[in-house]
């Protein structure tokens, strides 16, 4: 298979004014790639189970899957160090996993059982896992974005060598809390990254219907002279390239980056979106951009070796399930605890 | 009588207001293709068109105060606010702007808005997602704030609110949306602040809003079986605020119980509650009581929300109480 | 005992915190050059500079949200809205994100931040300077608040504030930052959620927050000149709320008054109404009494603002209702 | 005296990509320039009474005044059309006059009367006056920007040749309520015009201190493919050209405008400000910076001929001040009223 790429779409870096490359010179071996398949493959095998489990009733709320966003996730979760940390969105299991957290324990906090990451406090939209860097994942749009921030500002008051990292989607860059993050990050040069995952819709509402610059995300980084790179979603190794590059950036101090990721969703809005609003071509497009069969093209897997990922995938899945639907419910009373430190 | 659902009422109310006054038109996240995260606004866009049905980004403070510049401008603008947590994001307009123009202008400006939002518990949205927020508005002068629980009375206050030269916030709930009711052939516009007699009852009243008037109805049934028989107020509009038919039961039954699903610290319960002992006290034969959520966000796990939210048995629990039961 | 007023008292606390541990910083908009708009923070540039002492541009919703972040991270910021009516552009990150992410991740974030605001009218800074929001954080489960009303109240809660491992909103008032009080050689920390018998009396319980503490005083005199005796009992925070303390005291004198310069409706004081009606409700000889703004945003024209902020005599006409004098 | 304007001060309007410089071909007629000064000059003599009388303790509340912006005030209200509206900040007299509201009605708002443009309910930071399209001065800052939107909005929808303008300050454009405006306008091409008054500082802060782009204003529209135009805010000439070019094609329903206006504080934030965070050297820059002498130079104006100007300036105020003090006490209950329509 063939993948065209739109000449916008390769990774490269700018500031106001000069539009560099970004050299490939981080470009990872292929056990490195391979170790992005796993985790992607996890990811994706993870999502449709929940997508299966959910319809299927048994998970109350209700959730959101990253299926087809898996390489912004673990390109930018395995770019970052073991201190640094993020805030994610109510899109958040792809981070969540990509980022290490056990899969048993984040999907039992899918059912709402004590073992889960947020031992059942949280469910989908609020995982956390402080161990893992996890400080959250926000289920207000751009709600997290502001902490991300203050973290970031945290770690350059102390001189430490943290970068604090921020997903979020394309709509959030359409809320006042996006601005004023990124001008106080930018102006008091924060540690931290912003990783914007432009998948072309919010909710229903496409790029060009709320947002003037939904094409070039970049523009909205420009209004703060904040430094920006441009950023193939789906390409896995691009990402960690251009993550690699960002975070090493503000690691250093001298200030927050914007990573304009152009990605697609694949699957709807929220598991069960019946997606009226959507085009067959539109759908079909975002399948078209799947990462996954792109990063196996570039690691040249025979059917055979692809079926061993896949089927470690679905091994880890079935066991998190497992775990979590024999996990255990918390005492009602318990609500009451956690409300206070 | 026709039945619709309460999603139906809403609809209904605002395609009325829409067919009968080209300066009614809606602005809302999802609201036009989707029709809205809850269907409220589903076939909307088909009948009036884009430039009425407007999909807006995601910026809560600009859509209401959008609203408020159409409506100091003529329009008579009916904004969504997709959940009402979001309301914490655009206060600012609807407490400095909406709710004070008229006041700071010295009466020369007008401003004809309708928030609509919805919230609530009971089906695991977690702590982000389903606040009842209706306490703050209530504290705002200049703020007219209802909260209907049939679909009769949505389609009849939202009618109502549109038409009302004031920004009025009306609070709907999510677990409502699929609930049915009767309703009249005709809308018939219902006044704000008039109170609604759910229930006649003699031995106490339970004044509710929201969801919570259902579930105090089902506790009033059981509460028939003890031989307690219980009168149900709605206020339906919490400001302005029907004190005189909220009064005038309590000192018929002598006794209160006030229900909601906020948090009851500092909830609606607590004003109403202030108003009844005042205006009652030699009235009251037992102190009154208050039923609302424990005071804790939202837990995740469905055990630990359904804990904290209040429930048919916890109307019954206070109003037994109150009798000394 | 030193003397200090209470704006001195406010900075005193803040520099005591800044020395004694380097993760306390603060954070808001003219706080550093000039002070603070009230001049709360002269002198800290010189002496902690420009890492701890920071500028902000007006993004009150980034101000909070940083210092929560930075709090997570394991700072204590102290962060500023110079005018509380701003709250109402940050509520977003006070309400959905600092009073909720210990909830929510199940106890594993903790959150020890302080914010600081002030506002109060009698001034005539008009409608958006001046509103007393204190009620709403009240509503918030996982937020602390207080409303200290003295120069040695102040500098211990505020010590208190910074020391707590969760966000806790401090209110000041605009009024209050000239007035004079002693206060302890040693700073004195001040448990959150103790009240204090600001006077002892045996008629009439008075609870009363901020500016209204002294407005009270006031009318606590005259009423003793008419042979009324007054008991006058702060709560100083408002969540946690020593009910305890409260329902003592009107156990004690049979009759209570609740006042706060806040519109009445909605206000701190109907929840402590109904706090007290449940808890003492054998013991009241009459109703208690709510003395708050009246239903209006604050004019500007000094006659017209004057008749709507509560005074020593409004306290003191509800003192005299509930002794049927 | 010869004024030394810096190369970025020339008017110029640029949409992104584009730099295009206007043509002076709106340059207006030398009376016209008169009327200019007229109304600079009631401004600025207007401000100076309102200090003095501040001073002397005769005015309630707390006041800003305009001092060294009245090119902006002027140049912007005076291309106007008769049914375009705006919304102005707590630094509001200077819009007001220059919109033709009374300067008795507005100094006796200020008193708090019954005559004055908000009947003693606003006050200074809160003129209206719905006659002269005022709709508004805000005191919360970004408070008026939705509702110009808004009512962009309500023009564009029912296709009248009205626009609705803003104006706001450097401070401004760091609060969430700004970019969501601006995007939303943008977004729906309303027929606003965004007046940003880069006075170089809020309150205490100085530019450079709360934005990153405090020197290009611009940067911020740009986030939005805005159309922008820069103008020095001290030459009204320029200004007004500026705001006619924008105003025309707001009104047009091509969509927004952002005026990108360099202007000067010459006195403090507030009425008594010390301000102790300013050097001598800003505020004699600032004061160098004075739109009057220039363009009292540029109409070769003789000592007498200014003096006339000026005589008539101090009579209106003089008469607007008599009036005002011996305007109407509202009745205290009168608080009650207009509380709701
Ligand atoms: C402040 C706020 N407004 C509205 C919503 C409802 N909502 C949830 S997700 C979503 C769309 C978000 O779009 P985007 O940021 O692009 O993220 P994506 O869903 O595409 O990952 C909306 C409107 C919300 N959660 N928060
Ligand atoms: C939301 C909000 N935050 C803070 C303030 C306090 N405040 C009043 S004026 C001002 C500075 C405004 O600066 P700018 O926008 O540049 O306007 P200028 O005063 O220079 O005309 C501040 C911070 C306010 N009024 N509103
Ligand atoms: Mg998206
Ligand atoms: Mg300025």
């Amino acid at each position: 298979m063939v993948l065209h790429w739109s000449a916008t779409l390769t990774a490269g870096a700018y500031t106001p004014g000069t539009l560099a490359k970004v050299e490939r010179e981080t470009t990872v071996g292929e056990g490195t790639l391979r170790e992005f398949l796993h985790d992607m493959l996890l990811i994706r095998r993870f999502e449709e189970k929940v997508e299966e489990r959910f319809r299927a009733g048994e998970l109350p709320g209700f959730l959101h899957v990253a299926i087809g966003q898996e390489a912004v996730a673990v390109g930018v979760c395995r770019a970052m160090e073991e201190d640094d940390i993020f805030a994610s969105t109510h899109r958040a299991h792809g981070h969540t996993l990509a980022r290490g957290s056990n899969p048993r324990r984040v999907m039992a906090e899918l059912y709402g059982k004590v073992e889960g990451v947020s031992h059942g406090y949280g469910g989908s939209m609020h995982l956390y896992d402080v161990e893992r860097g996890n400080y959250g994942a926000n289920a207000v749009i751009g709600g997290g974005l502001p902490a991300v921030t203050g973290a970031g500002l945290a770690f350059k008051m102390r001189n430490e060598p943290r970068v604090a990292v921020a997903f979020f989607g394309d709509g959030a860059t359409n809320i006042g809390t996006f601005h004023e993050s990124l001008n106080l990050a930018q102006l008091w040069r924060t540690k931290t990254v912003f990783v914007c995952e432009n998948n072309h819709w919010a909710e229903s509402t496409p790029g060009c219907q709320h947002s003037p610059v939904w094409d070039d995300m970049s523009k909205r980084a420009l209004a703060f002279n904040m430094r920006s790179t441009k950023v193939d979603g789906q390409d896995v190794e691009a990402v960690y390239a251009a993550a690699r590059e960002a975070l090493e950036y503000a690691r250093s101090g001298e200030g927050p980056v914007f990573l304009d990721v152009l990605t697609y969703r694949m699957h709807g809005h929220y598991i069960g979106d019946p997606q009226v609003y959507r085009s067959k071509e539109d759908r079909e497009a975002a399948a078209y951009h799947d990462p996954i069969p792109r990063l196996r093209e570039r690691l040249g897997l025979s059917d055979e070796e692809f079926e061993a990922f896949d089927e470690e995938a679905h091994r880890v899945v079935d066991d998190a399930l497992e775990f979590a639907k024999s996990g255990t419910d918390p005492k009602p009373e318990d609500a009451l605890k956690n409300v206070y430190a | 009588m026709p039945e619709l659902t309460y999603r139906e009422a809403v609809r209904d109310g605002l395609v009325q207001a829409m067919r009968a006054d080209d300066r009614v038109f809606i602005m809302g996240e999802d609201i036009a293709e989707m029709g809205g995260s809850m269907g409220v606004t589903q076939g909307l866009l088909d009948e009036f068109g884009s430039e009425r049905v407007r999909n807006t980004p995601i910026s809560e403070m600009a859509i209401v105060g959008a609203g408020i510049g159409a409506a100091m401008a003529g329009m008579r603008p009916v904004v969504e606010i997709m959940y009402e947590d979001f309301l914490t994001l655009s206060l600012e307009q609807i407490v400095n702007q909406a709710a004070k123009h008229r006041y700071m202008s010295g009466g020369q400006i007008t401003v004809p808005l309708t928030i609509r939002t919805q919230g609530g518990a009971g089906w695991s949205p977690g702590a982000q997602h389903a606040q009842q927020l209706e306490a703050w508005l209530v504290h705002v002068p200049g703020l007219k704030v209802a909260y209907p629980s049939t679909p009769q009375d949505v389609r009849g206050l939202l009618w109502t609110a549109i038409h009302d030269d004031n920004p009025v916030v009306v609070f709907e709930h999510r677990l409502l949306y699929p609930v049915k009711g009767e309703v009249s052939e005709e809308l018939e516009p219902i006044p704000l602040g008039k109170a609604r007699v759910v229930r006649e009852g003699t031995d106490v009243t339970v004044i509710a809003i929201g969801p919570l008037v259902h579930r105090a109805l089902e506790a009033a049934k059981q509460a028939e079986e003890e031989g307690i028989s219980v009168e149900i107020v709605d206020p339906r509009t919490l400001q302005p605020l029907d004190e005189e038919a909220l009064v005038a039961s309590v000192k018929k039954t002598n006794r209160a119980v006030v229900a909601h699903e906020a948090v009851t610290r500092m909830g609606f319960g607590a004003e109403v509650t202030a108003v009844l002992q005042h205006q009652a006290f030699d009235y009251l034969d037992a102190p009154i009581e208050r039923v609302g959520a424990k005071f804790t966000p939202l837990a995740f796990a469905p055990v630990m929300e359904q804990y904290v939210i209040p429930h048919a048995e916890d109307v019954l629990a206070a109003i037994k109480r109150t009798v000394g039961k």
